[in-house]
Parts: C-alpha cells; structure tokens; sequence
C-alpha cells in the first residue's frame, strides 16, 4: 500500500550535503529548517514557561484580597511582563516555530527557502527576548502592560527605560516574525512537490500562508506604533502629545489594528492542527476542504474590520461601533462553519481516542466558551460593563488557551514521533490533558463572575469586602493545576525523547507527506523527492505517483516549481551554512539596544551591521566554482 | 533553449536534470522575496500616510508651520525618475547576462542614489519644522526619514552589488541579483511618488 | 557548560538591579545635615561668597523616577510662575550655565528650604525632605548636569524647551568663581 | 462532567459572594439600579440565553457525533472515498446549522443595536451636570451651576438626586482613565486632551461604588469612587451644604490645626475653600468630613484612619503622590480636629 516514494531510505550523500557543520562554529551557523525550528520551538517553549510562572505569582498574589504578597510597581512589571511574553514571545513565534518545522516536510521539500535569513529570524528573536528578560531581572521590566497605552507608557508617565525596552522587543519580535512570514510564502509557493496543486495543500500550510499574509499585513502598524512611540520617549517627538497636534488614541487604533489580527494570527494556525489531528485520528480526510479553506481566508479578512471593538470606551462615533459590532459578529461564522465541518467528520469517521485527539477535543468545549463570551464582547452595550474586567481575562483566555494552546499541545503529542523518532507516553499523556482541562476551567472560568461583579482587569489588589476573595482564590487553585499539568508534559517530554517507544515513520498511519520522510527526518528530509497526486498523498491509492530524479546529492539542491499548479521550474541551489546571520543577529542586536540609551546608535549601528550583511552575500569562490560545473542557463 | 519545459505534472517518475539551475522574475525564490519585503515596507507607508491624515483630522491648523519648500522635494522626485531609465536599462541588461553594460548601469543608477541621497539632505532642511517642533513635524518627519532608509539600504545593495560584478566571484543567479535589486529600485521610487504627494502637497491642500 | 554561565549571570544581574529605574522611592538619601549649617546661615543671607559647597552627591540625580517626580512637583508647584521651565523670568534662569548661589546639591537644596531674596521664598516646611530632593534633582537636570539616561524627556504639554534628557551638559559657573576670576 | 460540575459549583458560590455582598454599595453589572444599567442587563440576559443555548446545541451535536461513531484501531486503512464523491447529506446540514448560527447572531446584532439606540435617546432633561476628572489616583468632581458662585468642588464622592438623569463631562488630568460604577452604566473613558460624556439615571437610592476600569499605573487598583443617590429633598440640602465655605474654625485646637495645615505640606496641594488653601493638586477638602471615604475608597473616614493617612500615606496605597508628613502628637491632634470640623 506504501507508494515507493515513501519509504524513507538513507543516502548518506545526500545526508552529509544538508547537515549542519560540526563544533560550536558550526552550531552557530546552522540553517537546516529542522534544527532551527527545533531551536525556535525550544525558546518560545522556555518562554512560555517563564511567562507562566510569572502568571503563578500573579495568582499567588490575587488568590487572597489585600494581599502584600507584591507591590503594585513589581504587580505592574508582572503582568506586563506576561501578556507580552504570552504574545510576542510564544503565542505568534510558536506557530512559525512549528511552521518551519513542518511546512517544507508537509510539501515535500528538501528545505525551506532563504535558510540563513531563517536563522537571522530566529537569532534575533532569541536575542529580543534574552535582551526583554535581562532587562526584567535588572528591574528594568515594562510595566505600561502589554498594549502599552500612552499616555500612560509615554515619556511623561514611565520615566526611565522600561518602556523603551518594551517597544524595542516588538521591534525584534516582528522583525523576526516578518521574516518568517516571507520565508514561509515562498516556501509554500515555490517549494511544493510536483503535483500539489494548490487544491491539494494540505490545510495546515495554508493556514500557514494565510496567516503569513496576516503577519505582513498587520505586524507593520505596531511596529510603526511602537518606532512613534520610542521615537516621543527618546527624541521627543509629539506623536501622542494632544497639546502638540498628537493624539493618544492613535496609538490605540494602530496597536489595535495589528492587534486584533494578532489574536487570529495565533488562533488560524491550530485550526489546521485540529484539521490535522482530527483527520488522522477518525481515519478519514476532513469534510468539507474547500469550505475550510474558504473559512479561513474569510476569517483573515474580516479580522482586520474589527480592531475598533477594542476601543467602544472611548468615544469613537457611535455609528462606526455599530459596523465593528456587525464585523465581529460576522466573524463568527466562518469558525461556525469549520466546526461544523469537524463534527460531521467525526461523525462519520471511525475514531480513536489517542492524547493529540483528547487535546483538539477540547476545542469543542474551551474555544466555543470563549467564542461565545466573544460574541458578548463584540456588543457595544455589554461591552461597556465587561470590557477592562476580568471578564475580558477570561474570554481571552479561553480563546487563546482553547484556541491556540490545547491544541498547540495536541500537535505537540502528534509530531513529537516526527521530532524523536519517540512516541510520548500515554498515560502521563492522559494525566497530562485532564489536569490541564480541568486546571484551565477551575482558573478561568470563575473570572467570567469576577468581571459581571465588577472587578477591573490588572489591578494588584482588591478590598476584602468586595467579596470576590472566593472566586479568586479558587481561580488561583486552578492555576496551579493547570500548572502540575503543564508539568507532566514536561516530564513526559523528557522521559519519551530518551524511553519512549520507537515510533517509525508514520506511526498514526496519517495521510499527509511529512510522515513519508523518516522520525526523525534525515538532513534532506525526502532522499527520493515525491510527486504527489492527492490531498492524503499517503492514503489515497497513487496518492504518491512516482519521484523526482535528477536533484543533484551533494549540493542542496531544491526544486522549485510553479504557484498555482506546481509545475516544475528550475532546480535551484540553497546556501551552505553560514556564521553570518548569527553575527547580523548580533550586530543588530547592538543596534537595537544601544538606541535605547542614544538616538545616535542607528547610524553608528548601522556602520556596524552592514560590513556582516555584506560577508553574509558575499559568494564564495569555492561555491561559485561548483554551481558553475552544472550550471544550466534558462 | 533546449531544457525541458513541464506544462502539467507527469503521473509517474520526472526527471529534472536538465531544468535551469536559476530562472528571472516570477518563477524565482527570490522575486518572491523581495515581493514580499515590498508588501511590508508598502504597508509601512501606507499606514505612515495614513498617520498624517489622521492627526491632520485632529489638528485645526495644519501645516502647523510654513509648508515645506518645492524645490529640493521637486529636485528628488526629478532624479528618482530619470534614474528609472538606467534602472531600466540594468535590469534588461542583467537578464541578458551582458556583464560590461550591467556594470555601466550599476554605476550610474549608484551614481544617482548618490546624488539623490545628498538632495535628501537639503530636503531635511527645507521641511521647515522639526520632529520636535509638533506633530505635524513629527509625522513628515517619520515619512521623509522612512523612505530615506530605504534609499540607503537601496544604494548599499547597489555597491554592494556593482562591486560583486566587477571583482567577482560570479555565477548565473548572480544577475538575478541585480535583476530583483533593479525591481525593489521600482518599489522605492513607486512608493515615493505617495509619500512626495502627501509631504509637499498635502501640507498644501 | 551553559547552565553554570547563565547561573552566573542571573546572579550577578539580580545583586546589581538597576538603580535608575526604581520607583516609588525608598526614603530619600540621607539628609545631609543641612539643618545645623543653614541654621547659622540664616543670619547673613547674601549673595557672593558662598560657603564652600558641601560636595554631598543626590542620589536621585541617577533615578528616572525622582527626576520625573521633581520635574512634575517643579510644574505643580507652580516655579514656572517665575523660573519659566528654567528660562527664566521673574526669577534666574535655570537652563544655563550660571548658578548665583551654586550649583552643587546642597546649594540648590537651600536656596529651596531657606529662600533668597529678591523674591524665591523658603519652601522649608511647606516640603517634605524627599520632595526637595527631587526638585534638586529636577532642577540640576534642567541644565544637563545629571545622567542622560536618567533626566526626563518630554512631557505631555506644549514644548517650550527641548527636553531635559536632550541638554547639553553646560559646565557650572558659580557667581563666587565668576567673581574671584581675574577680570581680563 | 468535570465542566459541568465547575460551572454549577463556581455560579452557586458566585450566587452566595452577591448575596454576602449585599451590605456594601452595589458593584455589580447584575444588579442594576439605573436605566442605563437595565437596559444593558436586558441585553445581557438575551444574549446569554441565546449563547447558552448554542454552546448546548454545539455540545451535544458534538457529543453525540462522538458516541455515534465506530471506534478503530490507528492503523486501520482510511477511508478516502469523500475525496471522489460529495456527501450531500452532511452538506445539507451544515449549511442549515451554518444559517441557523447566521440567523441567531443577527438576532443578536439587532438587539445590541436597539439597546444602544434606546440608550442614546433616553430623555436627558433637567439633567445633573458635573465634571469628572481623573487623577492619579483619584477623583476630582465639579459641580457645574449657570451661576459661577454656586460651582464647588468635591472628590472622590458624588451624590446625585434619585430619578433625575445626570450628564458626566469626562477628562483625564494625567493619563487614561476609565469612569465604571457596574450598577449604574458601562464605562467610559478619560482620554487626555478629550472630554466625553456619560449620562445616566439612578432610580434608587442608595450607594454605588465605582473604579477606575482603565490601568492607569500604580494605584490603578485602589482608584474608587461613590456615587450616592439621594432623594431630591436631601440632595438639594447637601448641594446647598457643599456651596458653603468651610466653617471657621471655634476652638484654640482647632485654630492651630488649621495653622498646621497652613505651614505644612497639607496647603502645596489641597484646597479648603474659605480659606488660604486654594492648590488643587489634591482632592478638594472643603467639605472632607462629610465624606464616607479616605484615600479613593481606600479607608474609612474617621479620626484614626485620617491620623494613619496623614502620617504614612503609602503604607495604605504605595504609589500614593501625597507624601508622608511627620508631625508631632500635638499638632496632628490638632490638624484632625480641625480636619473634622469640615462638615
């Protein structure tokens, strides 16, 4: 039944030519997609942990009223350090982390486009969130919250450099998270197998394409936002100054513009782990292809018409609130329809109920709470009673915990044996979800009450005699399940990559092509490149219709092929692996940090930056040489 | 021009040996690349301009100060349109492989970044506001030095690229290069015939 | 081999958490013992020679925090009304490089309590000690002489002065000095 | 289950703390005590009819779609048969749960969309007009009058008449505020170099606490407020008792309590109309024992609290901008009887 193409067969050749160099030079030049993202994933990961411990003082301290646990000014950095993190530093990068992981295995390429600008992303992310961190740990720590509203973060307000390190951490994380955005457009446009059309992508990479569209459509306006804003804290510009011709709330409609977007850049991504998961695991393909695909393109379009419901507290023309109110309801729909289309696939699919599938389950339950008190938000008037309440804390978190993470977890579970080679243990896998489930529902749902009782987001404290001690604290008991669970997964990972049982390379029996390539993948992925001639290449009868000769071994060779229908094009060469982006990474860095403390840094910076890019162009002669023996001109 | 040309997948087995090892335009990586970059950076402006107008809707005078002067504005707008001819010709150029006229061409596009970037600087000037005077100088400010930044990176890649071509060490691909570096010169041009219509006539409007 | 580095770091990182950005402030710095001195003072306000300034570092100079304070006390409290945000008016001007009764902290923290003539009046109980800190601070900020990265920038109002992170450092000439200089 | 047990456990223990909670001034968007809050309550009440039916509806659809279903083992072959044909029937109905879905949330949008419009047309005339402005951290409230000689000010407290619609002007002295008392209306924000309105009507008396809803830095938690609805009878006695000046003070203790105030730090930023004290970086003291609160809603006011402020302001709110003011047993007894002559 296993079309030839997918048997994985070793090629040491080919291996040696795709690895990344040997010792601590070579380690810092690696730019093989895998190793990068295994690196990406491991970062945001560390983040997301730190993050959430900074959520278990945050708990500690609300658990009882007033409490004085924390004061007001670390309570301020807390928070602030943990929406930012949440969302710049894992929500958005873990789903382009596990992207360019996936997406060049999924359409059976070798490699993934631009691999060294691949690395420069990821250094620079690396480096935007050691440099966010060290800054934290110096008490350094933001502490305007995560949307950082002027004028409140602005130069009047929060003295020192607290704020100026948060607006250069966006400045580093949507650097890095534009990159991507463009590596993985290409790479799904130009580096699909022969005979992927694009009605046979898999669903995954193109929630991966449409949320890269997202990215360069909507990370721009905070970056933008946050250049006006450094700019008013360091060179006294008057962006936000309204007795200067500025205006505070412009910040809000740019913040808002991007982040409105953000939250569906977080959330399209694990629809497509659901559609993934939910495939395999009911043993037939998701119904309704088109309507997904559809659905999320809708979904992407209509996430930009709704930043204003953000912003109803203000005093924005009543009639404008009106349209965002009917955007965001609309937005509604297109989430309907896909889950819909996932109960009827269940519905007639023959299930098993393996950990990844407990985790995309919970969707069903967590996400439709969330999309439900969504609803709720999206109302001019009601909105006006839950916004900035801890209602708000709980919509969101059920959004993007139900949304984004238990299902993040659920691919988690599901491409580990592709990452090791190893599966993870089920039980601790099982122990691992009912603790999270049920911590997640015991910390958050209790908050929906907190805020219809009236208690306001992000305070540090609050009156015994408002009586919301009893919520809170079971609130705080919850967190701390939720945090044993994220524990086990945890311990699980670690037992599973050293003990686990041998996966093979498709132990789901799944359908699509990166479970052609072997667990773990060999440096170049696929030794004998497939065509494909379904959307399951591996389920259907000549899904996989045959190979790709004539790529050469010993270079990294790709071949790209055509937009629409995958034609082959050219062959073309990747580079070799290379110090330089991580150097540009650092001079960057450089730059980036010293322009907190002088504007002057961005030329001198800029002297220091370009001489790295340049080495990182500049061909090698030896390189050169070699492409020329079997160059072949259009 | 005998290589293979697929016009649909074949069911079985291909063999692409003979396929070009680098193509120009849309079939290249690296067009898409750089289409990308500009997709970004055209958002950028986009959103800057709409900036202006919007802080233009919350001001009651506006040019808070004496309107920026025409003449070095129209001056730079003047050099970025000629240069689109040896743009032009370096990219026709670069795709026909023609290394002595792709290396005249560089020279003269670099020597019209080069001028264009030392008119920038008198421009600066002659806004007649400063980033710290308001918000009106604020935004034009942002606008100007936004686009100037592309203009630098732009005439960085040029010389780069012009002394790439004459030391080499060079291969096929590299004139593709030059080819999407002569397009993202189209891109900063294009975006700044906005961006001169918002600063110079905007303020005027 | 990294594990044991990071340790390291983080250690080191924690004891040496940054002065400049804590807030509220702890007490202010220890009072120099001002009280005593000016007490004998007192009697013979005059300009021209001064005592000896007490070269007592403000610790404030170095936190944004108290700058900001003393920046947004000097607004409230209405010094403009004569300082002018440090031009000058009614008052000496506060940007410049001359300092008639001297520019050290201990000068400026009496001119504050004590009053000068010719109009600065004795703000010596109407302030807490933490507060006159600050606007010491504040006020020696105002012509560059504190740390760039700690003096405030804009505020949220008209601009009448770029701000006071942006100033040149002007180097202080004491009326005293000017005076004993040979006149040339 | 588990969720289910959750949501029982967390609304009855939710039903007690409102219960409990009753005592106090109301803050809760549940209890609403005006038409603006009514109306939204309304709202609120469809709304969450109308989603807990769809969360049970999708719940089940989803339940029973797992029960139904054969269970396999992973490697059993897949059947890719969908890929060749349409399954019309699946298609059918999920276009009509897809419309359903489609048809309530318009039902949805209408309503939110009446609620507003009956919440802007809600009669404004003879309305209570005052201006409401943020500090860090705290609230300064003018009473506005046609005739200047009867503007005063108070803080942190403010009594409006029962049954008559009162107009909000809004606006921030430092950074973003947000004015939400849950009882009476949603909230609305104090943008700096903005003014926005709030109007609404309380309909019983009572008390009803507020907070400020948008972070505004340190003390963000401990930023509250009243709102005390009188009836017009006593509401028209306490605006008249709020237009006096301060009472002079009668005894030596109080005579030097008010010298203390003058020489001290109190006069930098205090106001007490009648006398000297005219800074307005504070709240307005004029009339500070006849209010219920300290410190925004911090503390109670009585003589003990009011010595343990003045004293060390930041041991109750550590962000606090008024400073610690050391003073001698004699002179602060003296400054708090003074302090509490002002009715």
């Amino acid at each position: 039944m296993t079309p030839a193409a997918a048997i994985p067969q070793s090629n040491p050749v080919l291996d040696r030519s795709w690895s990344d160099p040997p010792g601590i030079i070579g380690w810092l030049s690696a730019t093989n997609h895998k190793t990068v993202a295994m690196r990406f994933m491991l970062t945001t990961f560390g983040f997301f942990v730190a993050g959430g411990l900074l959520a278990l003082i945050i708990r500690l301290q609300l658990a009882r009223p007033d409490s004085k646990l924390v004061g007001p000014d670390f309570y301020n950095q807390l928070f602030t350090m943990h929406g930012t993190t949440m969302m710049f530093l894992f929500a958005v990068p873990v789903m382009q982390a596990v992207a360019i992981y996936l997406v060049p295995l999924m359409i059976g390429a070798r490699g993934i486009a631009f691999p060294r600008m691949n690395a420069f992303a990821y250094w620079i992310f690396l480096m935007g969130g050691l440099m966010l961190y060290t800054a934290f740990i110096l008490d350094i720590g933001p502490d305007a919250g995560w949307f950082s509203y002027p004028p409140l973060a602005g130069p009047e307000y929060s003295p020192g450099k607290r704020v100026d390190f948060w607006a250069q951490l966006i400045t580093f994380t949507e650097l890095s998270g534009l990159l991507e955005a463009v590596i993985l457009i290409t790479t799904i446009f130009k580096l699909r197998a022969p005979g992927m059309t694009l009605n046979r992508v898999p669903l995954y990479v193109w929630t991966m394409l449409v949320t890269s569209f997202m990215v360069i459509f909507a990370m721009p306006s905070v970056m933008l936002a946050s250049t006006a804003l450094i700019t008013d804290r360091l060179v006294g510009t008057h962006f936000y100054n309204p007795a200067e011709g500025g205006d505070v709330v412009l910040w809000q409609h740019l913040f808002w513009f991007f982040g409105h977007p953000e939250v569906y850049m977080i959330f399209i991504p694990p629809l497509c782990f659901m559609s993934s998961i939910i495939a395999t695991f009911s043993r037939r393909p998701i119904y309704g292809y088109p309507v997904m695909v559809l659905a999320i393109i809708a979904t992407a379009f209509l996430a930009f018409s709704l930043w204003v419901h953000h912003m109803f507290a203000t005093n924005v023309p009543e009639l404008g609130k009106s349209f965002f109110t009917a955007a965001s309801a609309m937005i509604a729909i297109p989430t309907a329809a896909q889950m819909f289309c996932w109960i009827a696939t269940l519905a007639t699919g023959k299930l098993n109920f393996r950990t990844p599938m407990l985790f995309a389950l919970s969707f069903f339950v967590i996400l439709l709470i969330g999309g439900l008190s969504g609803i709720m938000l999206a109302s001019v008037s009601l909105d006006l009673q839950v916004h900035d309440s801890f209602f708000v804390v709980a919509h969101l978190h059920y959004v993007l915990l139900g949304g984004a993470v238990f299902p993040l977890f659920g691919a988690f579970y599901y491409w580990f044996p592709k990452f090791t080679g190893r599966l993870m243990n089920e039980t601790l896998g099982r122990w691992n979800f009912w603790l999270m489930f049920a911590g997640f529902n015991i910390a958050f749902f209790p908050m929906h009450i907190a805020g219809l009782q009236g208690m306001p987001r992000r305070v540090y404290t609050y009156p015994a005699e408002m009586g919301w001690g009893m919520l809170n604290l079971i609130s705080s008991i919850g967190a701390a399940i939720l945090a044993i669970g994220i524990l086990l997964f945890i311990v699980n990972v670690l037992r599973s990559r050293r003990s686990g049982t041998p996966a093979g390379a498709d132990p789901w029996a799944a359908g699509t092509l990166e479970w052609a390539a072997a667990s773990p993948p060999a440096p170049g992925n696929f030794s004998i490149p497939p065509v494909v001639a379904s959307r399951y290449p591996l389920w259907s009868e000549g899904g996989v219709a045959g190979s790709v000769k004539g790529l050469v071994d010993h270079r990294r060779e790709v071949l790209v092929t055509s937009v629409l229908d995958a034609i082959p094009n050219h062959r073309a060469t990747l580079p070799e692996s290379s110090i330089w982006p991580f150097i540009s990474a650092l001079a960057v860095t450089v730059l980036f940090v010293a322009s907190i403390f002088t504007p002057w840094a961005v030329v001198w910076g800029a002297v220091l930056v370009t001489p790295p890019l340049v080495a990182w162009f500049w061909p090698k002669k030896a390189a050169t040489q070699r492409n020329l023996q079997r160059e072949v001109k259009p | 021009m005998s290589s293979p040309r697929f016009r649909q997948t074949p069911a079985a087995d291909i063999d692409v040996s003979l396929l070009p090892t680098y193509v120009y335009g849309a079939g290249s990586m690296m067009w898409w690349g750089t289409m990308g970059l500009m997709l970004i950076e055209g958002t950028v402006f986009a959103l800057a301009i709409v900036m202006y107008f919007y802080l233009r809707s919350h001001s009651l005078t506006w040019p808070v100060n004496r309107a920026p002067e025409l003449l070095w504005g129209g001056i730079n707008t003047a050099i970025l349109l000629v240069s689109l001819v040896p743009n032009w010709l370096t990219k026709r150029a670069a795709e026909r492989e023609d290394l002595p006229a792709v290396r005249r061409w560089l020279a003269v596009c670099l020597l019209c970044a080069a001028l264009f970037l030392t008119a920038r600087v008198f421009e600066f000037g002659a806004l007649h506001t400063r980033w710290d005077s308001n918000a009106y100088g604020s935004i034009v400010w942002m606008l100007l030095a936004l686009h100037t930044t592309h203009l630098v990176t732009d005439t960085i890649d040029t010389a780069v690229l012009l002394v790439l071509m004459i030391t080499g060490p060079l291969e096929g691909k590299r004139f593709v290069d030059v080819s999407e570096n002569a397009m993202y010169w189209y891109f900063v041009v294009g975006s700044w015939l906005p961006i001169y219509a918002v600063i110079y006539w905007g303020a005027r409007l | 081999m990294k594990k044991p580095l990071l340790c390291m770091l983080t250690l080191a990182a924690c004891l040496s958490a940054c002065y400049r950005e804590e807030r509220p402030t702890p007490p202010p710095p220890a009072p120099p013992q001002l009280a005593a001195q000016s007490a004998a003072r007192l009697s013979d306000i005059e300009p021209g020679a001064p005592r000896p300034p007490a070269a007592l570092p403000n610790k404030y100079e170095e936190n944004a925090y108290a700058l900001s304070q003393g920046k947004s006390l000097f607004r409230k409290f209405n010094c403009s009304g004569c300082h002018s945000q440090g031009g000058g008016g009614m008052g000496p001007a506060l940007m410049d490089d001359k300092w008639i009764y001297g520019s050290e902290p201990a000068n400026i923290y009496a001119t504050i309590i004590e009053g000068r003539p010719n109009g600065m009046p004795a703000f010596g109980g109407h302030l807490t000690n933490e507060q006159v800190w600050q606007l010491v601070a504040y006020v020696r900020s105002m012509s560059g002489q504190v740390r760039e990265d700690a003096a405030s920038s804009r505020s949220d109002e008209f601009q009448t002065a770029p701000p006071e992170g942006r100033r040149e450092k002007a180097t202080p000439k004491n009326a005293a000095d000017a005076a004993a200089a040979p006149r040339g | 289950m588990k969720l289910r047990a959750t949501i029982a456990a967390a609304f009855l223990l939710g039903l007690c703390l409102c219960a409990d909670a009753q005592q106090l001034p109301a803050h809760n968007a549940l209890e609403p005590a005006g038409v603006q809050a009514a109306e939204i309550h309304q709202l609120w009440r469809l709304t969450l009819l109308i989603c807990s039916a769809v969360f049970a509806a999708v719940l089940a659809a989803f339940l029973y779609a797992i029960w139904r279903a054969p269970h396999s083992a992973q490697q059993a072959p897949a059947d890719v048969s969908s890929l060749a044909h349409p399954e019309p029937r699946l298609q059918r109905r999920i276009t009509l749960a897809v419309l359903a879905a489609a048809a309530l949330l318009l039902v949805l949008v209408l309503a939110d969309f009446l609620t507003a419009r009956r919440l802007a047309h809600l009669p404004l005339k003879d309305a209570v007009q005052i201006e409401v402005t943020g500090h860090m951290w705290w609230w300064g409230a003018r009473y506005l009058d046609d005739d200047p000689s009867k503007l005063f000010d108070t803080a942190n407290e403010v009594h409006v008449p029962v049954g008559r619609p009162v107009i909000l002007q809004l606006s921030s002295a430092d950074v973003i505020h947000s004015f939400w008392a849950p009882s009476l209306h949603g909230k609305k924000d104090l943008i700096p170099g903005r003014t926005a309105l709030l109007q609404f009507r309380v309909d019983k008396p009572g008390l009803y606490r507020g907070q400020c809803a948008e972070f505004c830095g340190f003390e963000h938690a401990l930023m509250a407020f009243t709102v005390i609805a009188d009836a017009p009878a006593q509401y028209e006695a306490w605006l008249a008792a709020q237009r006096a000046p301060a009472p002079a003070p009668v005894s030596a203790q109080q005579q030097h309590g008010q010298a203390v105030f003058m020489r001290s730090t109190c006069a930098m930023c205090h106001a007490i109309s009648g006398t000297d004290a005219g800074a307005r970086l504070g709240p307005d003291l004029t009339h500070l024992a006849s209010r219920s609160t300290l410190a925004s809603g911090a503390l109670p006011n009585n003589r003990q609290q009011l010595a343990a402020w003045i004293l060390d302001p930041q041991r109750f709110k550590k962000g606090a901008n008024m400073p610690a003011t050391p003073l001698s047993s004699a002179d602060l007894d003296a400054l708090l009887s003074y302090l509490e002559t002002l009715k």
